[in-house]
């Protein structure tokens, strides 16, 4: 099994989610995070005193997926998250030795 | 009707005139056998005084009142929209009041209240105000029934208090997309030019007074107005991204806040209690009467809306029945010094009844984006209000509230319409589509209305 | 007692009857030799008319500062409960006033204010408010020192803000867990049988007020009222579900934000401006007087409660201290038409002090779950106020104070009892627990008190 | 100048006297040839009974205004400040209210006003509030243009709310690493000793008022007065953990809810409004005029801020323009009662364009953390206020009102220096970094003043 | 080394930390994150326009244990986790090349 | 590629940003997490109720970075992040098969 993790541009999350449906998978689970990159940040003034916001809000997409579907996974979130503007984010795929499912016990790929 | 008030729209010359006789009976009861509380103006020159000083102090008090609404239409429009754009809200009501409070004085006043050629339709009595220091009212024309006793510096007071409320109405339809600049730039023109007009016509003595428009506090001149010119303006800056889906249905972007949204229904419900028995413009004793009725339509708003939100939205929602107060408060205003007890209850629950799918019709139907619910609240109960005096109110005619209702909607239509369509020409209306998904008070003022500490990471982009 | 009243219970008798000579002195100096502020009714029929209009128009206002209070109650509920529920108890607060005004005017007056059979258990004048509309007091029974000058629609809308408190107090106890049904039910129980009733008896002219009992501004009739059936709700609907661990010890279930709770203290703070001088039912020199002990009263009990809090907790609470001002304001509410500084201070300083281990005792060993302390801040503080009065006016009997106050809670205890005992039978009391869980923003009323941009991912279900 | 004001530094005596004498003509009009509104004093008893009662009566409501502004600085210090110290915040300004108004009553007051040694420095007319329960006011040296009708209860009042806000000042200043101790213990110390004293010099009868110093409602008495406290505090107790960098250069600390900071603002605006006009300390027509000069200040404070934030900063800063509103409100308290239209309005915008800049100064070059603009608000506008009334008013004298500033700078700023320097000394002045970077929520009263369903994680240490 | 990462329902964390904590589990990061999944979501109404929710809020719990502790932890976390219901969650399990002790910089299992 | 995790505290992470920059790191993405641990927590009472906060707020830094950068970027992680007292947190490294930058699609090292 494989665990892909995406970054992503919180508005893309839509476009991912309906993406990552449309090819079959079933189970995701998102969180909020703050990316830096070359994207850069932005500064803000708050009373006078400017400061660097230097972490960008992303959204974290991790998906549990067969090793023969990771491509088709990866390839999914890259065709919906990409918007071509610098700080689209990155997809990582790590490998998994065991998923179980809390609710029945099952593991492996039944688990997904 | 079992009442009548010496105040307002011309329904002053019936008080009745009765002899006062106090007499102290030998068991050192008073017995009163009959005192005209109406009859204000008579007696010594200390009576006088008196008179005069409590009706000012009292108009005081109830501009305060109004004035405090300032902090209930910000919070409402604050909490109905995204913490993104909550300091931009917050701003953009504490700016509203400030220029429209300073323009009102220097234009404003003068075309409202242009004085002896009141029938005209742009009088203008010049810039500022003239009298404002002199403390003491102009007693001259004071006539026994007809007393009117606020020096100008209560009377502005009260006033600059309503013209800040018409400029404030706006501010929550067209929230959440619009610049800084463009608020200010339409708070001078709805503050300094429309609503004065507007004002003229009626308590400046103008045409629609000479027909016998019945508009006590305002639901016309007021809200109407301000909805108006909030519909055209919602529709003219167009919906928020994200608003309508691709196939034209509106999708929900709810607020951040309920309980601030509703903090500031609160507030409004007190500051109408200025608003409305202010608007006797002298503290007789109509105001408790006209104190009950506005509690009465306020309530009977609520109920409206939760019993209309109950059935068209399977749930009784909160912020409808907020808007069912307000509602319900909008469409009093007209007819309280005026109506009976049950047509004000009818008029205010009818209010809070039709609010609701008023507010489904704009979105759907109308589409569009009215993130406050401001067009429903204050045009459209305005508009019932004005329709509720017809209806209800012997002296008045229903014909002559929808002359009234069609001018204020024609005027405000085409002046608002030319004041947003050339800022929208111009480029001011509108911020950039980075700077809506950013959040205006990043974009616009520099840093966002929460802090690191309580946004979540997706706030900033929600 | 150095200083007499002309309102309120019985204590009218003994106003001084001065002389009053104003003499022009040669210097241009008015030499006042004497004046009796307290003869309230006398002079020519301008200054009849000029009294009573200031009554009715300070009632007025003090009616607006009551109903004030209900967006303090509102935040106060909203900031001690989760933020799931957020939006439930600001809705809830809206519908108890909406609707609690609404009844009360159609029954609860009625009720509460028999006429003249005042003696009666269960009066009843009618339905409705006959005279609401006549804008005059009836100056028929006016006496020199008994003078009430309030029309019916002043004497209304202050007490009807009463009514809505009375019902609002409940909310807080049974929050988090109380379907929207059950709110609108007691809501009209509370406001149409059980507080007018309570209210009968005294304000009514009924029994308590015969036997001479002491309540200027409700203590007993308004707090104990409505937080003896706060305890019977809170006790028959159950503690909020993870409220009391498995060995039985009470677990702390903050609030979402002390900021808008103590905000909800600050305004009830006000609040009590109204409640509290505005009892005096007249303008007169006793409203400075009771506004300075109801200052200090509430400024003690936040220092009783700070003491009682650092001792009993370690450190000071800052919910406890907002409760320990709201404890010294409801404590005074009986006394503060005819005790003396000490006393006052006293008082407030007591219930402050006692509030703090009537929370934890009502939790810890009765095992309620009363969310934000209303049964300690009212119905514990009514009875220390009911009490105060008996030791500290003269005129007062501990023993007829503890027979009112003995009458209120089983009258109340068992009305109220029966009340959620029905909508526990019928199903309607408790939401489920996936609802509780879930929270009642949404289960309830469709969707969140707060924006997804606000909301961390665990509020959803904390 | 076009008015004259009979209340305030001994403007009274130029108040005309004219004859009064209405005529009922033949038609039922009222012909009012000449009423003096300003002889308030005169006729019968009733009628001074009446003038007497209204003036109490509307001061009590002024102060009613003025406590409502505990609840403005509440959320204007909470919003300006990290989620972690926000209960701290409503707790310290909580109990600065109920402590500092008991200690007022019992040493402040004897301080403030000594009676007959007025030209005392340190007069002091015994402890507690002789004659607070008389109910009446002392008429024996009513004179008709300098007539003082307010009876001790009132007066006391209106002016414990006052020396609570003189303390709530400082809280903003030193807010977020102050332990809760030394918020008690100052607050004993500014209201029971360092305000009474300024007071003393001017309201009090004492050497300043013998000056002709003006100083109508407080920018020197209360404001400057409590904004060089500010400043002493926040100086001696050093910056916050991470505010200057090593390089010295002040970094952002954001507040963590802009809508609560300005909602803060949106209380004292409407606090001001009992601040002011009720310092005319009797309710005559002076009141409206005293409201519309006010306003015109706090809006055109509101636009200075705009202007001098969208020049320096870039962008038009919220909490800034919000500075900026309550600089004018400062600024103009001196001069309200004695200046004209345009006058308050440069004095309002001037305070409003210099607050930024003073902020900037305060931060950058003083080197001093003020997290909510306290001393920029309070001490600058301050002094902005009583120069211009040197420059604007006839009657006052651009020295005398220096020297006035210049002794409360002095004075204040050595008694507050000994102050805190005393509860640095003794340790009991700041808390720990460990809980400066916990937040005082926890490490002071025990719990956050966010639930967790609101905090996000790192809300906790931000 | 193992990294074992579950996404529970947040009210079974209480039961989770207190399962870990009795087989000796000396240390758990958490953090929360929203899911998809077959529990499917609900839909909420404000002012009238309905929105779905597809995400619901779950926790995630991370626990890095020696190899030889890993099936403990993953029987004491779905003992601990399962309701039975539909949503319980999922664990998976990820080889972990290196662990390191900030404070100490020990590495290896001295370091969990 | 490996991906390396480290929960620190939440005041050191602008350390731990500028010794990553300073290392040539160009990219990290952290998220706002809760630990439980040795540093165990504290008690707070509300309203008179007693209640243990066990879990105290952390931040997790992820970075992305090529298995030659592994030990330079633990290294930097560690010596901003240390403090010496407990609580100091954790880092542990993961084998990641595959990266891509979702903008351009380009993978493995050049994706990171
Ligand atoms: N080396 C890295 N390790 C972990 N996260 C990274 C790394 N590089 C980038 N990211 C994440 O990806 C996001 C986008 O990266 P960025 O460099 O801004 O743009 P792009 O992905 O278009 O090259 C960052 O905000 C960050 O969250
Ligand atoms: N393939 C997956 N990848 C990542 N997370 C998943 C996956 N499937 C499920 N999840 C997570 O597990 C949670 C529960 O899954 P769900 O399908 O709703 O129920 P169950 O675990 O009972 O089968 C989801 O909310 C989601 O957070
Ligand atoms: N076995 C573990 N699995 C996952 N996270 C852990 C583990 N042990 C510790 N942590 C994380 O590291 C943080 C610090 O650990 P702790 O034991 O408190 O101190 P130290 O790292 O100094 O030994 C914890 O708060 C937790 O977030």
């Amino acid at each position: 099994m494989q665990l892909i993790t995406a970054v992503i541009k919180p508005h893309q999350l839509d476009a991912v989610k309906e993406g990552l449906k449309s090819i079959g998978v079933a189970g995701i689970t998102i969180s909020e995070v703050k990316g830096f990159g070359r994207q850069g940040g932005h500064t803000e003034t708050y009373r006078g005193a400017e400061y660097a916001v230097e972490f960008i809000p992303k959204v974290k997409v991790e998906v549990l997926a067969a090793p023969e579907d990771t491509t088709k996974v990866t390839d999914a979130i890259t065709a919906a998250a990409a918007t071509g503007k610098i700080g689209d984010g990155k997809i990582w795929v790590t490998p998994v030795s065991e998923v179980i499912r809390i609710r029945t016990g099952e593991s492996g790929t039944d688990a997904i | 009707m079992r009442w009548k008030l010496l105040t307002g729209g011309g329904l002053a010359t019936t008080a009745m005139l009765l002899a006062a006789s106090p007499v102290l009976a030998q068991d050192g009861d008073v017995v009163v056998e009959e005192v005209d509380l109406y009859v204000r103006f008579g007696g010594t020159a200390a009576d006088i005084a008196q008179t005069v000083i409590l009706d000012n102090i009292f108009i005081f008090i109830a501009g305060v009142l109004v004035f405090f609404m300032q902090a209930g239409f910000a919070l409402l429009a604050s909490g109905l929209t995204r913490a993104k754009n909550s300091s931009n809200m917050m701003m953009k009501s504490l700016m509203d009041a400030a220029l429209g409070v300073l323009v009102f004085a220097l234009v404003g006043w003068g075309l409202a209240y242009p004085g002896g050629d009141g029938g005209a339709w742009f009088g203008f009595a010049g810039w500022g105000i003239p009298g404002l220091m002199d403390g003491l009212p102009d007693l001259a024309g004071a006539t026994e029934d007809g007393f009117y006793p606020l020096s100008v510096s209560s009377d502005f007071f009260f006033q600059a208090a309503f013209a800040a409320t018409a400029a404030t109405i706006v501010a929550g339809a067209v929230a959440e997309r619009t610049k800084f600049v463009a608020y200010l730039a339409y708070t001078v023109v709805i503050t300094g030019f429309i609503y004065p007009v507007v004002v003229s016509w009626q308590w400046g003595g103008g045409w629609l007074a000479e027909r016998g428009f019945v508009d006590f506090a305002g639901s016309g001149l007021v809200h109407l107005t301000g909805g108006i010119a909030a519909l055209v303006g919602a529709a003219l800056i167009g919906p928020r991204i994200g608003k309508f889906g691709a196939d034209g249905k509106p999708r929900a972007i709810p607020g951040h806040s309920i309980p601030l949204a509703m903090t500031g229904v609160f507030i409004l419900f007190i500051g109408f209690f200025g608003f409305n028995p202010g608007s006797a413009l002298q503290a007789d004793m109509s105001v408790p009467v006209i104190a009950v009725l506005t509690l009465f339509a306020a309530c009977a708003g609520a109920l409206g809306a939760l019993v209309s939100s109950w059935a068209l939205l399977k749930k009784p929602d909160t912020s409808m029945a907020g808007n069912g107060l307000l509602a319900g408060l909008v469409a009093i205003c007209a007819g309280v010094g005026s109506m009976d007890v049950v047509p004000a209850i009818i008029t205010g629950f009818v209010a809070g009844l039709i609010v609701v799918p008023a507010v489904l019709l704009i979105e759907r139907v109308l589409k569009v984006d009215d993130p406050v619910g401001a067009v429903s609240v204050h045009a459209v109960s305005g508009l019932v209000g004005l329709i509720a005096v017809g209806i209800f109110v012997d002296e008045a005619s229903i014909g002559t509230q929808l002359l009234g209702a069609g001018a204020i909607i024609v005027f405000v239509g085409i002046t608002s319409g030319i004041l947003f369509g050339i800022l929208k020409a111009v480029g001011i209306l509108r911020v950039s589509a980075e700077q809506e998904i950013e959040g205006l008070d990043v974009s616009e003022h520099g840093a966002p209305g929460y802090g690191p500490d309580m946004l979540t990471p997706a706030a900033a982009t929600a």
